[in-house]
């Protein structure tokens, strides 16, 4: 018992690692790509680590298999979003080099 | 059958609103009558006339017989609307619906081809209406609201013509009066307070309250004084009087019945109401107040005459001498005698005609030749003899010449003030009969002897056989004969003088 | 955990004043959602799941794709900046709301409340939970009127005249329509279950109403971004059929139909026999929660025309 | 103080702050959150209130989940309002100073 | 409980439905509604004062007070009920003619008459918030049907206080269950006590009210909105909408919180009144615009029903409520008379820019001159809203001024009696051009043989539009014959 929670708790604790490194990449990358790049890759993954403590501390199986699609759920918002975001700053990126050109 | 006439309308009591309502409901179909059917309005006009005169008589046998009227509507516990007529009603109302018929004729002559008639006949009725609403008003409450609508009903007749001269004059006019209504409104609830709303009694319903309760003697002093200035407003009393003579920018019939008749008198009238009925004429000297309206009522007249006589305009100069005259009922009002009393109340009938003739006359004047300054008369009497007559015998009758009609009242007002041991008031009714003729005489003396100008003003022909338009002669006739008539058999029981003593006997009982 | 407490009180507060100062629009947007969830987790730490879910739903989710898509029809994103007065002011609110809180402190004594009453009648209500008893049976007329105001919010909007026009762009690739083609059945079935479970936990018409509100928007989303256009033709033609219009006002039509009927047949205006309580609620809650559903998603769709 | 104490102040502080946004600050979405967060203050107090119960007192739950359609819908509307107001004034500007 | 009571609420909420759903048919199912309710109101009044019926307490969905919502039904609601009614089918006749109405309209405003009814008859203090904010989203709805410029802008602001004011009236609601528990007014009024968190409950909410009854220093949104909204909008708001946070006020002041009332917060609405009276008449003698002229007037009207209210909060004010007679009810005739004035007044204002297509003062004026009918509209309407006697104003002014005399305010007859001769002032810049020679015509065109063309006047509208406000106005001065007949036959 005391060593699964003890695992659980580690498992949150590196989900919140990943959490700080994203939003810190959120906050300091330059350019909206790379900035999606930390945000989302980041997230999955420091979720998944948080839902994989979850899991352990109640070991009930409807609870994990919840828990389960809810990650994957977010997984595939997370990656559409990000190709609708990336897209638009792709576009703007273009748009911006060509009125750039214009002027040269 | 004046036993069966009595029985017949004493078995009803709603005649006071039939009466009232009668012109108010003339005044709805007028304003409804298109404005090219001149016929139709004008036979809606003299028959509604012809039919309230002959009401008011039909009713005269039985109030002779001590019967009143009364219709009471309760709006709310506290607030009645009442109407009754009583002697004193009697007296206004007969003088209203009288002059109303003879005005209507002069107004339907007077304003012939003129724009607006409908509006102005609407009007018009609908003052009559007001004006018998004030008559036979039998609470304060009620004659508040009739009052008020005096106010609001004669504004559109003297801005009828609507130039600037004459928005200005409404402007002046409103200002008065509804400042006027407003103090009264004042007053009014001031004494609802004291003593809760009643209708007018006979000897007034103060004297239980005055009799229990001598240390009110400053509030309702303060009240009446209240009282004496909401209602000195329309009476034209000294300093609330400058709306009157602003006022006559009004066409002539507007002037004669209303701003002669009408107003002013619902004014005085409501002096008399205040001080017979609602203070009552023991509870009023009690206070000193007539010494307050004495006052104010002999200044006003010395003024009023002091002005008349620096008028240039015809229609200036005779609306400061009814600022003048009107004061007279006050004065008999404030002697608190019972000859004065009569005096003052008589003068009510009396000033009444004489007014409206000279005003019919000038309307006569200025319709027919265009004149309207006093130095344009020259001569006028050779042109138009018959209005030059009738506006000499009104001028005559002012300035108290016997035996015509105000002849009477000086005589009894000059009694009274000695009755009652104001001595010094004869001095003023001398100073102000003088000064009439001062005015009057040398107006008269232009019209009939010197010779008239080669070119009137403005001359218009107006009919064919007569000096002017038939509809604006005949008024000013009847009403100079009621002037003699008034004046002769002013002893006979059936005048309004005997009206008046009889009246004033049960006041003073 | 009254550490939890404190921190999350802290944050909401600091999250609103953010929100509220900030003059850059879109940041008061993004800070008004956070403030949504943050207050959902409130919601949580008051033992109210059925609120904290609507919520998420509707304050942070529905509220926030309203706020950012009104934001990208503006032309303007940047308010004035806060006078240093303003800024200065910020204090009062704060010192004021504190002091008001800390009068209100009496109140966390004494307990009074319908609790009792709620759980005395419940078994007649037809519904195990009694938050959807409340809703649904005892106070049936405020949740009857409430659909009320979303119709004519909706009425209303329609009222103003069209939308302005769309700043969206139009997107390559079918990865939107995969996603929508699984997510919204998926949103619908969590839509149903939410909608089913309300009878005796957490959930009901209103969530259920929200999410598939969601769907619909989602969809809606889709169309525009794939085809670059601001009312997509199929959406328009959708919105103005008459059957959906119907079921526009079918919540209110049920509740009002039923509530006649409770009338009629003896048991009080709005009110059920109690044999068939249940069943009543439940065919008003599915009709509610189209209503709900459809109503939420016009509110954020318009009515399909716009400015030209 | 416990946890229902703590939310008592935060409601009053958060109805005061959004009644903060609706007077001082100039742009209508300023104003429009600013009623909500007013709202969900509101909010807060009843749900507040009904924690003191054991269970939770039901009647507040589901007042506010009426508040919260209630509040959406207005919002709703008030945006919509708000991007009329925004078309018509001049530059474009959400503010209702023109209206003066 | 018959069918009567709901179906006042039901009915229009659900036509109102279709109506704003099938726009085009929007017309005819209010035309139905409207009959419907009338037959109903009718019904309803046979019952209440025929027969003594409906009075009282009725709970809904059969469950018991303190957990149902209930709605009391009382002569002031049930009065209340008839003047919403009666004004709503008046202003629907008029819309009905008016060429400039919106589709939206009749959907629009049949769910304000629902929620206007739902909220005279509730007695349960949060089902009040939600129908305060339905009728809340309606009326900002009317007031941007307009396409004038600037109407956006004035519907902004009046939401924004609409729903802050709510929001006020929400946080109220919140404290009083905190404290008590409960939310149905009757239970209240036996539980109230003195205690901060009442006193500042009742504070808020009434703060909130305050707000959206436009009272003096919360009125700015007023004049913006009501001048702004098309004709049958402003008609409706300044006739109605606001009478009913009015009427919130007034309710919760005698019912639940009649204990807390003292003499501090009836000094202070009085202040609040007298000073809307001044202002708004100040304001209504300055503008240059028609209908602010008539919205402003509505400030100051308001002023007349705070010291109404100050006189019904005043702990000594003794409510002699015999059997037959309960004398405050006389403050509703000072309501229903500026319903009804207001109402003709605004549908006046409404067929002058019909005609002259502008909101001018100095445009309109021209039309007065040859219009006899809009003439006499607006000179009754006038006088009935200066209250003078002999109109419904002054039933409920003479009921203010004696009870501010017996309570020894004697400075309240100042505002009372002045803001009559205020009023007349400021609708005598409307009556008095009328009589100008020189307006006469001025607008008529010249044809081209030289004749002037036929004047604008009133003859060029439909006659139903000239008849509808002529009756509202009249109706101030038939009732004022009859102000006690519904209740006080056995007087």
């Amino acid at each position: 018992m005391f060593l699964i929670d003890i695992v659980a708790l580690l498992m949150v604790v590196i989900g919140l690692v990943f959490f700080v490194a994203g939003t810190l990449g959120l906050l300091r990358f330059t350019d909206d790509l790379t900035r999606l790049h930390a945000l989302t890759k980041a997230d999955n993954l420091g979720l998944g680590f948080v839902l994989l403590g979850m899991t352990l501390l109640f070991f009930n199986l409807l609870v994990m298999l919840k828990l389960l699609l809810i990650w994957v759920l977010v997984i595939i918002s997370a990656a559409t979003v990000s190709h609708v975001i990336g897209q638009r700053a792709y576009k703007q990126l273009l748009h911006r080099s060509e009125s750039q050109d214009d002027h040269r | 059958m004046i036993e069966q006439l009595i029985s017949w309308t004493t078995a009803y009591s709603f005649w006071p609103l039939v009466i009232m309502g009668l012109s108010f409901g003339v005044a709805l179909l007028v304003f409804l009558i298109a404005e090219e059917r001149v016929w139709l309005r004008s036979s809606v006009n003299i028959a509604a006339a012809l039919i309230k005169l002959v009401l008011v008589l039909a009713l005269m046998p039985s109030l002779l017989q001590g019967h009143t009227y009364e219709f009471g509507w309760t709006l709310v516990p506290g607030l009645t609307i009442l109407l009754k007529i009583d002697g004193l009603a009697m007296l206004f109302l007969v003088l209203s619906v009288f002059l109303w018929l003879l005005t209507t004729l002069y107004a339907i002559g007077y304003l012939e081809g003129g724009v607006n008639r409908a509006r102005f006949f609407g009007f018009f009725n609908l003052c009559v209406s007001a004006t018998t609403g004030v008559a036979m008003a039998g609470n304060l409450f009620t004659f508040i609201i009739f009052y008020e609508l005096l106010t609001l009903a004669t504004w559109p007749l003297v801005v009828h013509r609507g130039t600037e001269k004459a928005l200005q004059a409404g402007r002046v006019y409103l200002l008065y009066t509804l400042g006027g209504g407003l103090v009264l409104l004042t007053a009014a609830i001031g004494l609802h307070l004291l003593v809760g709303t009643q209708a007018f009694v006979v000897g007034g319903y103060l004297n239980d309250y005055w009799a229990a309760n001598p240390d009110m003697a400053p509030i309702l002093f303060g009240l009446g004084l209240v009282f004496i200035a909401g209602l000195g407003v329309k009476a034209a009393l000294f300093p609330f009087h400058g709306w009157l003579p602003t006022a006559m920018v009004a066409p002539a019939p507007v002037s004669s019945l209303l701003h002669a008749v009408a107003v002013v008198k619902a004014g005085a009238f409501g002096l008399a109401r205040f001080v017979y009925e609602i203070y009552g004429i023991y509870v009023f000297s009690d206070l000193y107040l007539h010494w307050v309206l004495l006052g104010m009522a002999s200044f006003t007249i010395v003024y009023g005459s002091v002005r008349a006589l620096f008028q240039q305009d015809i229609k200036k100069r005779l609306a400061f001498s009814t600022v003048s005259q009107v004061s007279y009922v006050a004065l008999g009002l404030a002697l608190a005698g019972p000859i004065g009393a009569i005096g003052g109340l008589i003068h009510i009938v009396h000033q009444g005609f004489m007014k409206i003739t000279l005003f019919m006359a000038a309307g006569n004047y200025a319709e027919t030749l265009g004149v309207h300054k006093i130095k344009e008369l020259n001569g006028v009497g050779r042109v138009m003899p018959l209005t030059t007559l009738a506006f000499t015998i009104g001028a005559l009758g002012m300035i108290g010449l016997p035996p015509l009609a105000g002849f009477i009242t000086k005589w009894y007002l000059g009694l009274g003030a000695w009755e009652s041991g104001f001595y010094w008031v004869i001095g003023v009714l001398v100073i102000s009969s003088l000064l009439n003729a001062a005015y009057f005489l040398p107006t008269i003396y232009r019209a009939w002897f010197l010779p008239p100008p080669t070119q009137w003003p403005h001359r218009q022909v107006l009919s064919q056989r007569f000096e002017t338009h038939l509809l604006l002669l005949v008024p000013p006739l009847v009403t100079t004969v009621m002037i003699i008539v008034l004046g002769v058999w002013a002893g006979h029981l059936a005048t309004p003088l005997g009206w008046v003593s009889a009246l004033v006997a049960s006041e003073f009982e | 955990m009254i550490i939890v407490d404190l921190l999350l009180a802290l944050t909401i507060v600091l999250v609103a004043a953010r929100c509220l100062y900030t003059s850059n629009l879109a940041e008061s947007v993004v800070m008004f959602i956070v403030f949504g969830l943050l207050l959902s987790l409130v919601w949580v730490r008051l033992y109210a799941p059925d609120t904290a879910l609507a919520e998420v739903a509707i304050g942070a989710g529905l509220a926030g794709a309203l706020l950012l898509a009104t934001l990208s029809q503006l032309h303007l994103t940047h308010a004035a900046k806060a006078t240093a007065m303003a800024r200065i002011s910020l204090i009062i609110p704060v010192l004021l709301g504190g002091a008001l809180g800390v009068s209100l402190l009496s109140l966390v004594q004494p307990a009074p409340g319908l609790s009792d009453l709620v759980m005395n009648n419940i078994t007649q209500s037809g519904v195990e939970h009694p938050v959807t008893a409340v809703l649904l049976n005892y106070r049936a007329w405020d949740t009857a009127l409430e659909l009320a105001i979303l119709m004519w919010a909706w009425a209303a909007q329609r009222a103003l005249g069209p939308n302005l026009a769309w700043h969206g762009v139009r997107l390559q690739g079918l990865v939107l329509v995969y996603f929508s083609r699984l997510m919204v059945p998926l949103l619908a079935l969590v839509a149903g279950y939410v909608l089913w479970q309300g009878a005796y936990a957490p959930g009901g018409a209103f969530q259920a109403g929200a999410l598939l509100a969601t769907a619909f928007i989602l969809a809606f989303i889709v169309q525009q971004a794939q085809l670059g256009q601001a009312n997509p033709a199929v959406i328009r033609r959708f919105i103005h059929h008459w059957a959906v219009k119907l079921l526009w006002l079918g919540g209110l039509l049920a509740f009002f139909v039923v509530g006649l009927a409770g009338l009629l047949l003896g048991y009080g205006f709005m009110g059920y026999a109690p044999a068939y309580a249940g069943a009543l609620i439940l065919a008003i809650e599915i009709a509610a929660t189209f209503s709900i559903a459809l109503i939420l998603a016009a509110l954020f769709t318009g009515e399909g025309r716009r400015y030209e | 103080m416990n946890e229902i104490a703590i939310y008592l102040i935060t409601g009053s502080v958060l109805f005061c702050l959004g009644l903060w946004g609706v007077v001082m600050r100039e742009h209508l979405l300023h104003k429009i959150l600013g009623v909500n967060i007013m709202g969900s203050a509101a909010f807060m107090l009843f749900l507040a209130f009904a924690a003191r119960a054991e269970p939770a007192d039901a009647v507040p739950h589901a007042l506010v989940l009426t508040g919260i359609v209630v509040a959406i819908s207005a919002m709703a509307l008030a945006l919509a309002l708000m991007k009329r107001v925004a078309k018509e004034s001049e530059q474009h500007q959400a503010t209702l100073e023109d209206s003066q | 409980m018959t069918v009567l009571l709901p179906g006042l609420v039901l009915l229009p909420l659900i036509a109102g439905g279709f109506a704003a759903l099938f726009r085009q048919q929007g017309r005819w199912i209010t035309l139905a509604t409207g009959l419907g309710m009338l037959v109903m109101l009718v019904l309803l009044s046979i019952d209440a004062w025929g027969v003594g019926q409906y009075q009282g307490l009725w709970t809904l969905g059969g469950w018991e007070r303190p957990l149902a919502i209930a709605w009391y039904l009382d002569d002031l609601a049930h009065l209340m009920l008839l003047l919403v009614g009666l004004v709503s089918l008046a202003i629907m006749a008029y819309a009905w003619f008016d060429t400039e109405t919106s589709d939206h309209f009749w959907g629009l405003w049949l769910g304000g008459w629902g929620a206007m009814n739902a909220l005279l008859l509730s007695s349960d203090l949060f089902n009040i918030y939600v129908t305060i904010e339905l009728l809340g989203l309606v009326a900002v709805a009317l007031v941007a049907l307009s396409t004038k410029a600037g109407a956006a802008a004035a519907a902004m602001r009046y939401l924004i206080i609409s729903l802050t004011g709510s929001m006020f009236f929400l946080l109220g609601v919140a404290l009083i269950y905190g404290q008590y528990g409960r939310l149905d007014l009757i239970g209240l009024a036996e539980v109230v006590e003195h205690n901060w968190v009442t006193h500042l409950a009742w504070s808020i909410m009434l703060l909130g009210l305050l707000a959206k009854t436009a009272a003096w220093p919360l009125h700015g949104w007023l004049p913006l909105a009501h001048g702004r909204a098309p004709t049958a909008a402003s008609a409706l708001l300044s006739a109605l909408v606001i009478k009913a946070s009015f009427y919130l006020m007034w309710r919760f002041g005698v019912g639940p919180f009649a204990a807390l009332s003292n003499e501090l917060i009836a000094m202070l609405l009085a202040l609040l009144g007298t000073m809307a009276i001044f202002w708004g008449s100040w304001r209504a003698w300055k503008t240059p615009l028609l209908k602010e002229l008539i919205a402003w007037s509505t400030v100051a009207q308001i002023g007349y029903l705070l010291i109404g209210l100050a006189i019904l909060f005043n702990p000594q004010s003794i409510l002699t409520v015999s059997e037959q007679f309960n004398p405050s009810l006389l403050l509703f005739w000072l309501i229903a008379a500026h319903a009804l004035t207001k109402a003709g007044l605004f549908l006046v204002a409404g067929n002058l820019i019909l005609l002259t297509h502008s909101y001018q003062l100095k445009d309109q004026l021209a039309v007065l001159c040859n219009s006899p009918l809009t003439l006499w509209t607006l000179g009754l309407g006038s006088v009935a809203l200066a209250g003078l006697p002999l109109t419904l104003g002054f039933i409920g002014k003479w009921w203010l001024i004696e009870s501010s005399v017996a309570l020894g305010q004697f400075w309240l007859l100042a505002p009372l009696i002045l803001g009559g001769v205020f009023t007349l002032a400021y609708m005598g810049r409307l009556l008095q051009p009328a009589f100008e020679q020189r307006l006469l015509c001025q607008y008529a065109p010249k044809q081209s043989d030289g004749r002037p063309a036929e004047c604008i006047s009133e003859r060029q509208l439909a006659w139903p539009l000239l008849a509808v406000p002529f009756i509202l106005v009249l109706s101030v001065w038939v009732l004022a014959l009859f102000p006690l007949y519904p209740w006080g036959a056995t007087l």
